[in-house]
């Protein structure tokens, strides 16, 4: 099993959790982040102290699958949180040795 | 979200209506008069008004103008709790309403509408809206600066309290209705673009709608049309001037695909029980004088809100199932704003009737809205064009000279002349507002351009605009 | 938190009690007296207030009913004030100290109260409360729908302002009192049962408990007990409602093992301020004129909240180390709680003693509580309950003649007896309050039920009764 | 942030400067006076002010006190008013502009100032301030626990208002004084050093200073010092004392390095409006009486403070490229403090002039702060020192008998003495404040301390002073 | 070692904490997240607009351990997390290579 | 390649950042977490009722980088985070098993 995580634009949410619902993932986990990359950040002044703002707004996605649907899954989100602009974002693929779903108790794949 | 709950809304509403009907009548006549009866004082009989007295209530002997303590204390303390409306009170009311991206834009908008006008009202704006009248249409520039606006009172406007008064509370009003447009445009005008768009809509909508409505001379006024504290001046001029904005503007980014949730309702429940309070001073301070008539205003102020609030609410529960904050918030907006040029003029339980109008008719203009498919970001035409209109035609039914002699009777009084005095004048502000702040928009937008970038949308205004962020 | 503490705190402030006391016999004696000497103008020996003067106080000859004002102008403004201490004031105070689940539901509930006790006044409460006397019990129902509440002074109750600027100044009384009960039924009622449970409580038990007290021929008010501004009326009623409540309902899931701590104490804070600014209305609108009493009952207002404020700080300074925010705020309000029925009879050096008692009883009602286990949300009855029992009480202690010639004295004054008076009136208050409640809440709860379901406590009310989130 | 742009604001706001004057003296002759011409009834010639008239101003016959019901009615509105700037107007303005982990902390030392003043101006501070002049440098201790300070009115200081209202109203300016130095030591300061601090301050600089300027016998008030609401006793003080606090202080931890912007705009902005409102009290409250001069006041203050909050936005426009919300709110603030001591003495396009003055001059003085290092958290200095320094010399400029006949003429009306007058006032509050503030901090530091640890300040005063979260 | 990275109901987190603190571990990590599985999430109206709400609140626990001690952890946390309702969350164990203590420059297990 | 993932005190986050920057590396994805190790927490205390807090607020980073770079990244921020006192927080090293830059599609160490 892998763990999938993206850092996306925030308004790119809804879009990429519908695509990845199409496709048949069943659940997923969203966290407010800050990110830092070749995306400039900006400046904010306060009474005339300025600021350089560096972290812009993303949001995390993490997505854990059974090794079959990684491609489907990497493609999807790649296509689903693409704007072509700056910023746009990065797909990690991690390794993920087991789960275990707490209400049932049930591990492995089928906790998926 | 089905069509047919829509219709049980309006079923709904017409039956409590009904219900409400019956039994009024009978309350009706028992309405004590609260205005002075034709022997009291002669203080009290001055016309309370600037606004709108049929010509033929004027009374004959005007006592010398004097300062009274008591009325001087209610109109400044009236005009500080009609700038505590827009400052803060709108300022949050609209603010809590978008998004966190946006809330300090929004915000400031309010904010820096108070200080635009507060220096374009001293040096041209009074002058041009109640200054000596030319033609029935525009002050002259006679009081430019306030020149000759002092302390002793202006026998036209108000005959017991310094001039200055009168001209600063009449300043309130200039602030708050630009303010309330901003509403519409919410979430995507350029800053700049919005400093001259409201310079250039005081000046050339408010102004001269506040002349005809309230000052003497102005042709609605001479019409005999009613408006206490400013229904169609205020209400349906921002109204509106809020529908024409939100139809050149276009919608915002995003519209009907992302979630566009308000980022913080205390912020905007604060904001709506300021706008309770501070209407106090609006429409009781519209007596200009602390009597019966102020009080019988602040009353029938009250019960509206009061009233408009529980008939959102219950629109709400009918159709979707639950009440909530924000309805109940934006329901007392909606009777505050159709009592408002009533409130002179009707008794406690036609207020009762003019809030559950207001609460049910401006809940389905902003369910219409979603159908009809304009984004009025935060309902500037749907609450105050919507609601302003239904309080100035309202007032041509409920009002009754028994609560106040030198208002008229309405159609529910035996007078059926007087609303149709209301709907030509609900007509004339309509269309001078729409296409004047059509007009407006079109010169700003091909000078200067209205709108923003869309990245500078996304990124949200109060990082393109103004460098800040709300919270941090 | 050892027991030992708690004693600490009792004896510190006995302590600090007898310190202060020793010098206070001198400075009282040399309190000027604020109100109206015996042979003032007879406009200002008219009883100020609806309240409890003693009988054999009435002066003989009453001028005619006028309208003053500069008196309608501050019965105006204070009655914005007291409005504005609900909404927003009281909404936020509460909201602030829920959960942020709970938020909108919480400020709701204080919204939706003015909005139900603005209607229910105008048609049928101010009749039941303040119309004809029927048996020293009830008034009648020939004020309905404000049925002759017009212009005219009512002679009984305010001479000098118009019925309706009284009418409407209590109206803001009856909507904060059933407004503080939510406090104690906080995060978890259902919105429905929350609805028919306030008309049923303003109706059966605030509307006769007004009457009694401050309605010519009420029972309490016969006896001579002294109740300026709602000590009885107000906070003990809403106070051991809130008790029965919390008894009715049970303690919130999780209580004793999650953490609620408040979500937004900013919040809460500006509630306590608006709280504070608006009781300036809400006592020293008591006068029902503008005034020497009314200026009195200003100042001692004031320096009671700061005198509790500070006292529930040092309180709290002793006991856990640390003075808090909330603390503070809580400490003013209480303050203001037990000021409420003095303060039109005490001199400012009293009310430095009726503040200090104020903020350590309610302190120590409020860690109490922790001991004794209900679960009284935001301590409804911790500081109404117990600040209302202490101000009625103290009011029989500390009330000067010098202060009020239309009062009386009190127990520090040599006069016993009044005390006795207050004892019996708290006594009343508080079994018909308790019973009361007590009954209405089971008729709800059988008939409705009461409480939300534990699904929908743990999603939290916002989402559970009005599909709304307050952030986002 | 090149020191060429700073050059280019210098020089923008000169220009403008001239723009506005060439026509200003046209504008001015036609200035309608708004107070009472010589032959208005006599009430209105009582100098409506306890402050500094001129002292051949001095009207012959006084009339015998009698309290007005308007008057007073005004003046208590204007003192609630001001409490509400306070409590919780600073608080607020104050508490968003400081980060998450100090918000309580900073609100309640606003929250506390008003409970510490509130029961000390009662016990000795008005008796010290407004007591029986001794050697016109302080009031003796005859009105100890306000002994002989009753309902009748005092003919000194208001002789148509209650005594205590006078005194109240006096309270409320003797608590926001304190508050605003707050802001100089936001975030570092212990809470038991910030109590002892503020009861010696209020004592040993704020009594004697209100002595000086506003009581009968004191020298500075027998100058012919014209403050009409306290620019130098409450703006000069605090804002000097605030730097002396900066500078005794020292920066913060992580100044220049960390992020310490404001963690809540929003609160700030409301706490702006709720500033400027109450102001209207400040203000137009001192004239303690409700006629034309209070109206005048009441002008002048909103067109000032509009015009600053425009000016510091274009300043910043300028500047770097971006007008905020922010600096609406710290512009409009400057032109409150500006006005504050002009306000009974100028007409309306003075204080346009006054007002931008206040916002280009207080804009640059935060800049600069910057520049020289010392770090005046939330710039108590540079509003208030600099704000107030520039109002004081600018009511010797603007004064005009045409608008208050009891005041004087300024330099720009042929007076140039009353320039050098104001210099001299403000060059002694400056000296008294900055030496007075030093010495105390120096004991209070010696004797317990004034700044928290390290580990206290990184890990914020709410935690470490009260145990407290602002949110959770 | 490993991470076992957990998702649970918020309301769970102080049972969860005290229970690992028994059985040993001496440090974690808390997130605040919003999930999506097989939990319905819920409706949300303003002003007659309706969104639904998939995302439910949720947090997030991380806890670094040696190896030995990961199925004691797993049966810990599956145990006080437990309610038997949808939304109970689920754990996840992952691989961690290393570990740092900034404070003494420890690794690995003894940094833990 | 590696995610290096590091728990820190809050205000040493601009320092970390810009340490980095200097050492090359172009990313990095911040959350704001809250921790619990050997630093005690504190109490607070409303209306008389105390509550222990455990959780203190730390700073979340997260940098992929390639293997090569993975000591150098750790010693870099071993350095800059460290005041000395507890709480300085914890580095942790994980695999990863690929990257997606999702503007351009680029995998792999080139889209670090
Ligand atoms: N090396 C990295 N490690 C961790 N997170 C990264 C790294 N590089 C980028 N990110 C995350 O991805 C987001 C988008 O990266 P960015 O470089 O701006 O996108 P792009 O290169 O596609 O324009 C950043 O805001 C950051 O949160
Ligand atoms: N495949 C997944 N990948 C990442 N997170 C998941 C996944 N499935 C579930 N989750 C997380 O676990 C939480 C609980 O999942 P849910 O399916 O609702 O629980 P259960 O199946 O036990 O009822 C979700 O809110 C989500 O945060
Ligand atoms: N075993 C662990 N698993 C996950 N996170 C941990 C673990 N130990 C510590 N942390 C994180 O590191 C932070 C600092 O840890 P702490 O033990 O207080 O530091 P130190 O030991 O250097 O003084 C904690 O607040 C927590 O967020």
């Amino acid at each position: 099993m892998k763990v999938i995580e993206m850092i996306i634009k925030p308004f790119k949410l809804d879009e990429v959790k519908d695509a990845l619902i199409e496709i048949g993932v069943q659940g997923m986990t969203v966290t407010e982040v800050k990110g830092f990359g070749r995306q400039k950040g900006h400046k904010e002044t306060y009474r005339g102290t300025e600021y350089t703002i560096e972290f812009v707004p993303k949001v995390k996605v993490e997505v854990a699958v059974p090794d079959g649907l990684v491609p489907k899954v990497v493609e999807t989100i790649a296509r689903a949180a693409k704007t072509g602009t700056i910023g746009d974002g990065k797909i990690f693929v991690r390794d993920l040795q087991n789960v275990v779903r707490i209400r049932t108790g049930e591990t492995g794949e089928q906790a998926l | 979200m089905t069509v047919s709950r829509l219709y049980r809304v309006a079923i709904l509403s017409v039956f409590v209506w009904a219900l409400l009907f019956a039994p009024a009548s009978g309350l009706w006549a028992q309405e004590a008069p609260v205005a002075v009866p034709p022997a009291a004082s002669a203080q009290e009989v001055v016309p309370a008004q600037p606004v709108v007295a049929a010509p033929a209530a004027t009374p004959a002997p005007v006592p010398p103008p004097k300062v009274d303590t008591g009325d001087t204390a209610w109109v400044l303390t009236s005009s500080a709790l009609v700038l505590a409306m827009t400052v803060p009170g709108l300022a949050i009311f609209y603010g809590g309403m978008v998004r966190r991206k946006n809330a300090l834009n929004t915000i400031l908008q309010c904010f820096v509408v108070a200080c635009l006008i507060g220096v374009q009202w001293v040096l041209w704006g009074y002058s041009l809206a109640f200054g000596p009248d030319k033609a029935h249409l525009i002050g002259g520039l006679e009081w430019l600066g306030l020149n000759g606006v002092g302390g002793d009172p202006n026998a036209d406007y108000a005959a017991t309290i310094p001039h200055q008064a009168f001209m600063v509370f009449q300043l309130m009003f200039a602030v708050i209705t630009p303010a309330l447009i901003t509403g519409a445009f919410a979430e995507r005008m350029k800053f700049s673009a919005f400093v001259v768009f409201i310079l250039l809509w005081a000046t050339l909508i408010y102004d001269p709608l506040a002349h005809w409505v309230w000052a003497v001379g102005g042709w609605m006024r001479n019409l005999g049309a009613l408006d206490f504290a400013g229904g169609t001046v205020v209400h349906i001029s921002s109204g509106v001037a809020g529908l024409a904005c939100a139809l050149v503007f276009g919608k915002r980014l995003g519209y009907g695909t992302e979630r566009m949730s308000p980022h913080n309702l205390p912020l905007t429940v604060i904001g709506a029980g300021l706008l309770w309070v501070g209407w106090f001073g609006f429409n009781a301070g519209s007596a200009v004088a602390s009597n019966a008539l102020a009080t019988s205003a602040f009353v029938v102020t009250n019960t509206a809100a009061a009233a408009a609030a529980l008939a959102w609410m219950v629109a709400e529960w009918v159709y979707h199932g639950r009440p909530t904050a924000l309805g109940a918030a934006s329901g007392a907006v909606a009777g505050l704003v159709a009592i408002t040029p009533a409130s002179g003029f009707v008794g406690p339980v036609s207020s009762i009737w003019i809030g559950v109008g207001a609460g049910v008719l401006c809940y389905i203009a902003v369910v219409m809205k979603n159908r009809l498919g304009y984004d009025d970001a935060l309902d500037a035409f749907g609450i105050h064009g919507v609601g302003g209109t239904w309080g100035a035609l309202a007032t041509g039914l409920f009002a009754s000279k028994a609560v106040n002699s030198a208002g008229a009777d309405g159609l529910f009084f035996g007078n059926p002349a007087q609303f149709g005095i209301q709907a030509v004048a609900v007509l004339g502000s309509w269309i001078f507002a729409f296409v004047g702040t059509y007009l407006i928009l079109k010169v700003v937008d091909m000078t200067m351009g209205l709108r923003v970038t869309d990245d500078e949308e996304r990124a949200g205004l109060d990082q393109s605009q103004h460098n800040e962020a709300a919270y941090s």
